[in-house]
């Protein structure tokens, strides 16, 4: 047993254990709530997720460069809006327009986190506080209180939450949850292959290192916010075709969501590590925990709350524990 | 009678800005300041959503530093306004709430209620009766654990249903809360549906709670199962009512309830109002008013606007335009 | 054609002039030695060479075209690249990455097999054994250092600067540095070589340039030069850089003993007498686990086997409280990370492990004998710093260096424990930091030195303890200690002394 | 150092600025009563900020405090609807608050889980509770003495909780700023390896912090009670975004070690003269927001600037 974990790096070993911490949830609520193994239940987390995952990933791209993105939610409430509106007077755009417009958007109002922080060297924490609440007294001043309705959107994108993209063993795939599962998987493969994205680790690692290395630390860094601000425009766009009806609260408190899921998927706050993968099963973790928890008979409404939070830090507060005996594991391999 | 053209400074806070009713109710109370002639100052004014009950005693507050002689409060801070609001009176400030009272009636002049709130139950019974067809399953979307109206009109239909015979094959199965965020009460109403296989209705006395549940059943494909009904926007609702997955909603005007907040308002702070139990004025173009002890809230006294509109596949797109 | 030139190069950080119109230029080929006391502007010269800092005035020419170096990048696509005095690596990564992170020439994609196949290979060039799928974030000072060379090594360059690459590593390691700072040299690379060590700058070196306070004070060929010479260009006068050894009292009763004293997979076996007023010496091969000794005795990294007597009594030391409460000191080798508050002002540092003294009625801190503790120790041990409220990272390393030492001398301990203590020390300073130590052994205290600084062990030491693969190689007088013996035993080549 | 001593003279001056703006624009600013409901309206946030300040400086953070204010809060309101004596629900909501600390305490300097993880699921589990306790109620009918504790003046025109905030505000100042205790927050905040190896207990500093703000964040949680005479389960909730907002803008470096009390009570009296400057020269609540966000990162950009600016010059003479 052992040798079998000496074998495996660290990280893998954390992924795994997560992902036994995912199996464990949903062999444990399965036993607690009937009819839950069924692909109406896979449908119901996957699709919830989707609209979580664009910025959990974003999130943890930011949170890898030892930074904080605060201000997703209300870029989620603005992109909506904003797109919904220019579809209620251009509703014969193209999707792939109309998808690139909700990312471009998104990617400004990243871009502006970026520029303060990178360059104006603000930290991050301030920066995007203070345009959690810049961007949502923007959309409340702008929008004049109209809503963004259905009826005014394209009939594709009202649908959209509703197609297929494909079927696996009589589980439906919706083109949602694909559209967020390729912001996961797209800049997954980057942080292995890429050496521009490689140095988003490095910056988190250690950022003075990262000068002297001769990494443009500041171009890195607002990189990582112009693609936080761009995914938080996909998470806009899937939200605007989820809901429909975009309100001045639209994605209000999802910063605290995506960073509950980055941190349950094991990246490191202080920046510097983490994946992908960790992300998006962090992402389904807390998703399955909140959805199980609504249909458990067990606990009434107003347990679900604590049960979440108690859940969140257990799940953790293991992680930690386990990786750190593994480090001591393969420290001591190290040494021998 | 009103007394036209006097000066009262008048300030209608909304549970928060951005919201589409709020600024109907806006619209009205504008029509009565015209009307009315008032030659003080009218301010719409409303906290943040995030911020929205700390906001509201804060503006409440502020409004009594400036002296303002009416704040017309649709609130959303529960009980815990009551000082702020005793605090206003006693400095003079009078205030009026509408769409949502004070829960103790503590501080508060008068509540201009939109509907008789037993009768909203009534109401939402006889949806939930016609869209199960009579019998059958049905659960509650809810706004926040904490919306004092939503609570009464809860509240008021269970009495209805324990009340009538006729109510007898309805079950209600669960109050679930989605706490007016569109994500949380889309995946509340999925949640509902499968917990609860049979489920026939769910009833959302919310207008963001039912617009997210019949996009939740639109997109599961879930209308002819499961339909939904409560409280909404006729703009916000046309697509669903027409495609049958909310065939039943209803609501009142909110321009009507802003005028006639304001029109209330202002005779009681110039004095041609006394606000006592019994008494009866004209409010301009809604009629012959009247101010009785509020049913649902012991010492407690409102004004009552009615009646409802229950939209259909007949009405909603004309009244959605 | 110089393929480096400094042109009056001047940089000021606030009050401090770093550097005052500098000239200097660097042949190709050529290993080029810079030297200067402690905050003579050695590092500033040499960050303004590779952009991290940028000049006030003067010019910057590559092969004799003017150029701005505006970042490290520039740098690098000039042909420049640095070792700095404080290694920097990232710890996340392994240590493959951490050698090609910044490589440009690797193009886009990682091609993780060339990487791990290129870093092996320029670890072995180095004659170090190090695991480069390894993260770096358990990697000893020395084992950094290793990576940053190899980092340098990597790129193409034309001038590579070494800001004091030697101060934490051993006789062994520095052999095979000073080699390939001759290979490169051969290739006809510049090599820009800084050390406060001067045997290595004899041993090395074509030109030696002296800086004093800033200014350029003399360019010459090493066969004209002489330590002496060198020595007072640096300070200004001649001074005596041998340190007195006074009597000491080896045979009293022992203050410390340690008893077959172990840490599992770590270190084992150590067992020694310490007596009060004695210099005891740890030396050994970088990574021979003499700091973790320490460590173990600090109560940072606790001894799992044997015993710590203290007095004669037992003492278990869990915790650095227990260990300060029973009079150990531990000077650390890691300044920015374990040893100062680099942000704080030079009193809050010095008073920082005695606070208990300075607290009045109310537990209020005494600013008054705060500041004025501090005072006297900058001026004991020549803190060069205008006034004790100074940020301490804005000192120059050696006299960081001060600063910790005054904070433990300050504790009054029995048993003091220094760890690499003259790293990054000039030569001057380092005759006081030996003079210091002798001093406070005179006055009883009982001494721990760790050293990969052979020449400062024998200046130092009354026994010396050699440790080798975390054992206990042998013990020597200082009488029978020689440079030989010592090696030999640090390296496996004697036989273990009793 | 002299970069904070111009920043809170950056302070003062924007005080002073927001301060006669006032004065000049809204006649009723000056009243006493406008100025006790200045500081009242914010009471439990300004109180909590101060205890945040130490926790900031310690370079860690409590996004839970809000959610313990609440469990405070609702702890009391539930313990009097059951019938419970008012004054014992008082202490036993006090001793919640210490235990809600030290779970974070310990989690966060025993098992040493990062302070952002711990304290934000806490954020969701705290509030859970109270939830739990209150459900879909509000309690209210508090007995008088508390009620009045909360809404009356007690000593002059000032409330019981403007007086515990002057205390506290002195008090933790000469804690930060002249004790040993102080020191160490700050050593540990700066670099707490270098605080271990210096022989300081970093893990009973930071369990002391923790521990600090769970009690004073439920002391608020039933001043917030108090003033309000009735409980929510979302009583105080979001609180917590303001409050790091206020100690952030005095000038305490979110990576710890850097920050002065002086510099967050000023920047504590900037954003609540001036929402309640704007408030009295009716400017509404996203834009009163917004311009505190812009403030906000005004605040640190701007010294940036300038002294970017001062070096491009110097380097140009
Ligand atoms: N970032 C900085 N801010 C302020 N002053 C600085 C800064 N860096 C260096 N200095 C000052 O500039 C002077 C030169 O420092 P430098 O680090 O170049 O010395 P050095 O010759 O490398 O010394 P050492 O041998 O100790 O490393 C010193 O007085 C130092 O205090
Ligand atoms: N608890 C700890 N905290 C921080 N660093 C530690 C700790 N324990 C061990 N270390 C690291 O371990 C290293 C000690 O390594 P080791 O004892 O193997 O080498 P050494 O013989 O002291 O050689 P050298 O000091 O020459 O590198 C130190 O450099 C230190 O960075
Ligand atoms: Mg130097
Ligand atoms: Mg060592």
């Amino acid at each position: 047993m052992m040798q079998i974990f000496g074998k495996i790096h660290p990280q893998t070993l954390r992924l795994i254990a997560l992902f036994v911490a995912l199996l464990a949830t949903v062999l444990f609520f399965s036993t607690q709530i009937d009819s839950y193994l069924s692909p109406r239940m896979f449908t119901r987390i996957t699709t919830s997720a989707a609209v979580i995952l664009p910025i959990a990933v974003g999130q943890a791209l930011v949170v890898m460069t030892r930074n904080i993105d605060l201000s997703i939610g209300s870029t989620v409430g603005v992109v909506a809006y904003l797109t919904g509106e220019f579809l209620a007077a251009h509703g014969d755009l193209s999707p792939l327009l109309v998808a690139l417009l909700a990312l471009g958007i998104g990617a400004a109002m990243g871009a502006v986190n970026g520029v303060l922080v990178a360059y104006g060297r603000v930290p991050s924490i301030i920066v995007t506080l203070g345009t959690l609440a810049l961007y949502r007294s923007f959309l409340v001043q702008y929008s004049d209180a109209k809503t963004i309705t259905t009826a005014s959107l394209p009939q594709w994108l009202v649908d959209l939450p509703q197609v297929n993209a494909f079927s696996v063993l009589g589980l439906e795939v919706r083109v949602t949850v694909v559209l967020g599962l390729s912001a996961a998987v797209v800049m997954g493969l980057a942080l292995t292959r890429l050496r521009a994205a490689r140095r988003i680790y490095a910056v988190g690692s250690n950022p003075d290192a990262a000068l002297m290395a001769g990494i443009n630390a500041a171009r890195v860094v607002f990189v990582a916010f112009v693609l936080s601000g761009a995914l938080a425009g996909l998470s806009g766009l899937i939200f605007l075709a989820k809901f429909g009806n975009i309100t001045v609260v639209a994605g209000l408190g999802f910063e605290l969501k995506a960073v509950a899921a980055v941190v349950v998927g094991g990246v490191s706050i202080l920046g510097g590590s983490g994946s992908m993968i960790g992300v998006v099963i962090g992402c389904v973790l807390v998703d399955t925990i909140d959805n199980s928890l609504t249909r458990w008979d067990l606990v009434s409404e107003f347990w679900r709350d604590a049960l979440l939070g108690m859940l969140i830090m257990a799940a953790v507060t293991v992680d930690t524990f386990a990786s750190r005996s593994l480090r001591r594991l393969g420290a001591q391999k190290g040494a021998q | 009678e009103a007394k036209p053209g006097q000066a009262v400074n008048m300030v209608l806070l909304p549970k928060f800005l951005g919201v589409a009713v709020f600024d109907q109710a806006d619209r009205g109370a504008q029509e009565a300041a015209k009307e009315l002639g008032n030659t003080g100052t009218y301010q719409y004014e409303g906290p943040t959503p995030e911020n929205s009950a700390a906001g509201q005693i804060e503006m409440l507050t502020t409004a009594t530093t400036q002296k303002q002689g009416v704040v017309m409060i649709s609130n959303n801070a529960g009980d815990q306004i009551a000082p702020t609001a005793e605090a206003a009176q006693k400095a003079g400030t009078k205030v009026v709430t509408w769409d949502s009272p004070i829960p103790s009636g503590k501080g508060e002049s008068l509540f201009v209620a939109q509907v008789d709130f037993g009768s909203i139950g009534t109401v939402m019974a006889d949806m939930v009766y016609d869209e199960a067809g009579g019998k059958g399953e049905f659960a509650v979307l809810s706004a926040s654990p904490d919306a004092a109206n939503q609570n009464a009109w809860i509240d008021a239909m269970k009495k209805v249903l324990a009340s009538d015979a006729k109510y007898k094959d309805l079950k209600l199965d669960d109050v679930v809360y989605g706490n007016d965020q569109s994500e949380e009460s889309y995946n509340r109403a999925l949640g509902l549906v499968d917990k609860y296989p049979n489920l026939k209705v769910i009833m959302a006395p919310t207008t963001v709670g039912i617009v997210a549940a019949a996009k939740a059943m639109q997109d599961e494909k879930l209308c002819d199962k499961v339909k939904v009904s409560g409280l909404g926007l006729p703009a916000e609702m046309v697509s669903y009512t027409m495609n049958g997955c909310a065939p039943e909603f209803a609501l009142w005007s909110f321009v009507d309830l802003g005028y006639l907040t304001y029109y209330t308002s202002y005779m009681l702070a110039t004095g041609s109002l006394k606000g006592e139990i019994g008494e009866e004025f004209k409010a301009g173009r809604m009629g012959t008013m009247k101010i009785d002890a509020d049913p649902g809230r012991p010492g407690a006294k409102r004004v009552l606007m009615g009646p409802f509109t229950v939209y259909n596949k007949d009405n909603v797109e004309a009244a959605a335009k | 054609m110089a393929v480096l030139e400094l042109q009056n190069v001047s940089k000021s950080f606030a009050a401090t002039a770093a550097l005052k119109d500098m000239n200097l230029a660097i042949e190709p080929g050529e290993i080029h030695a810079i030297v200067g006391e402690n905050g003579a502007g050695k590092s500033t010269l040499i960050k303004i060479m590779t952009g991290v800092h940028q000049p006030d005035a003067g010019q910057i020419r590559v092969e004799g075209a003017a150029v701005a170096v505006r970042s490290t990048q520039e740098a690098q696509s000039l042909g420049i690249a640095a070792i700095y005095q404080e290694p920097m690596v990232f710890p996340d990564l392994d240590v493959a990455e951490n050698i090609f992170i910044s490589n440009r020439a690797e193009g886009a994609f990682m091609n993780w097999k060339r990487i791990y196949a290129a870093a092996a290979r320029l670890i072995e060039q180095l004659g170090v054994t190090l695991d480069v799928r390894r993260a770096a974030s358990g990697l000893t000072l020395a084992e950094q250092q290793t990576v940053e060379i190899a980092r340098a090594l990597s790129l193409n360059v034309k001038v590579l600067i070494m800001d004091e690459p030697t101060a934490s590593l051993s006789a062994h390691e520095v052999a095979r540095l000073l080699k390939i700072a001759r290979a490169l040299k051969a290739k006809g690379v510049a090599v820009i070589y800084i050390s406060h060590r001067l045997d290595e700058i004899f041993e090395v070196a074509d030109r030696v340039t002296v800086i004093r306070d800033g200014q350029h004070i003399s360019t010459k060929p090493i066969a004209e030069v002489t330590p002496d010479g060198l020595v007072k260009d640096m300070v200004g006068r001649a001074v005596d850089t041998h340190a007195v050894k006074t009597a000491a009292n080896p045979h009293g009763p022992a203050v410390l003993r340690l008893e077959n004293l172990g840490r599992a997979g770590v270190f084992s076996g150590i067992g020694f007498d310490l007596s009060a007023g004695e210099v005891l010496c740890f030396a050994g091969l970088v990574g021979a686990r003499r700091t973790d000794v320490a460590l173990a005795l600090f109560g940072i990294a606790p001894a799992t086997e044997g015993r710590i007597l203290i007095d004669g009594a037992e003492a278990t030391i869990r915790t650095p409280q227990e260990a300060m409460a029973r009079g150990i000191a531990y000077v650390s080798e890691d300044r920015r990370k374990l040893g100062l508050a680099m942000t704080l002002p030079i009193y809050a540092n010095i008073s920082l492990a005695s606070l208990k003294k300075l607290l009045g009625g109310l537990g209020l801190i005494d600013r008054g004998a705060e500041i004025a503790m501090a005072e006297t120790y900058r001026t004991q041990l020549a803190i060069k710093s205008p006034d004790v409220r100074v940020e301490v990272g804005k000192l120059s390393g050696g006299n960081q260096q001060k600063v910790m030492l005054a904070k433990w001398l300050e504790t009054k301990p029995r048993i003091l424990i220094f760890d690499e203590p003259t790293r990054g020390v000039d030569v001057g300073a380092k005759a006081e930091v030996h003079n210091i130590i002798r001093q406070l052994a005179s006055e009883g205290v009982a001494v721990l030195v760790i050293s990969s600084d052979l020449p400062e062990v024998l200046a130092l030491a009354d026994r010396v303890l050699v440790m080798r693969e975390g054992a206990q190689a042998g013990i020597l007088d200082i009488a029978e200690a020689t440079q030989e013996r010592v090696i030999g035993l640090a390296a496996g080549r004697e036989a273990r002394v009793a | 150092m002299q970069r904070l001593k111009s920043w809170e003279g950056i302070l003062l001056a924007l005080f002073l600025m927001t301060f006669a703006g006032n004065v000049v624009l809204a006649p009723e600013f000056l009243t006493v009563q406008n100025q006790v409901n200045l500081f009242q309206l914010s009471i439990e946030k300004i109180i909590v900020a101060l205890v945040m300040t130490l926790i900031i400086l310690n370079a860690e953070i409590d996004l839970s405090v809000a959610s313990v204010m609440g469990l405070s809060a609702c702890a009391f309101g539930y313990m009097v609807t059951q019938g419970w004596p008012a004054g014992g629900a008082v202490v036993i909501c006090l001793g919640v608050g210490l235990v809600a600390g030290l779970i974070n305490a310990v989690l966060i300097a025993r098992a040493g889980i990062p302070s952002l993880v711990v304290t934000l699921a806490m954020l969701i589990g705290f509030r859970g509770f109270a939830r739990v306790l209150v459900k879909d109620q509000s309690m209210g009918n508090f007995p008088d003495w508390f009620t009045h504790l909360g809404q009356d003046p007690l000593v002059g025109p000032l409330p019981l909780a403007l007086i515990l905030f002057v205390v506290l505000l002195v008090g933790l100042g000469v804690l930060l700023h002249r004790t040993g205790f102080g020191r160490q927050i700050v050593v540990i905040g700066t670099n707490a390896e270098v605080a271990r190896f210096s022989g300081l207990n970093v893990a009973r500093v930071k369990t002391t912090l923790f521990v600090m703000s769970g009690f004073v964040s439920a002391l608020a949680g039933l001043l917030y009670a108090a003033r309000l005479g009735s409980v929510r389960g979302d009583a105080a909730s979001g609180f917590e975004l303001d409050i790091i907002t206020m100690v952030l803008m005095g000038g305490v470096s979110i990576f710890g070690g850097k920050g002065t009390m002086p510099g967050v009570f000023l920047s504590i009296l900037i954003i609540l003269n001036l929402r309640n400057g704007m408030a009295l020269t009716n400017i509404t609540g996203h834009i009163q927001t917004g311009v505190i966000g812009i403030l906000l990162i005004a605040s640190v950009l701007i010294p940036n600037l300038a002294s970017d600016l001062r070096a491009r010059r110097a380097k140009a003479v």
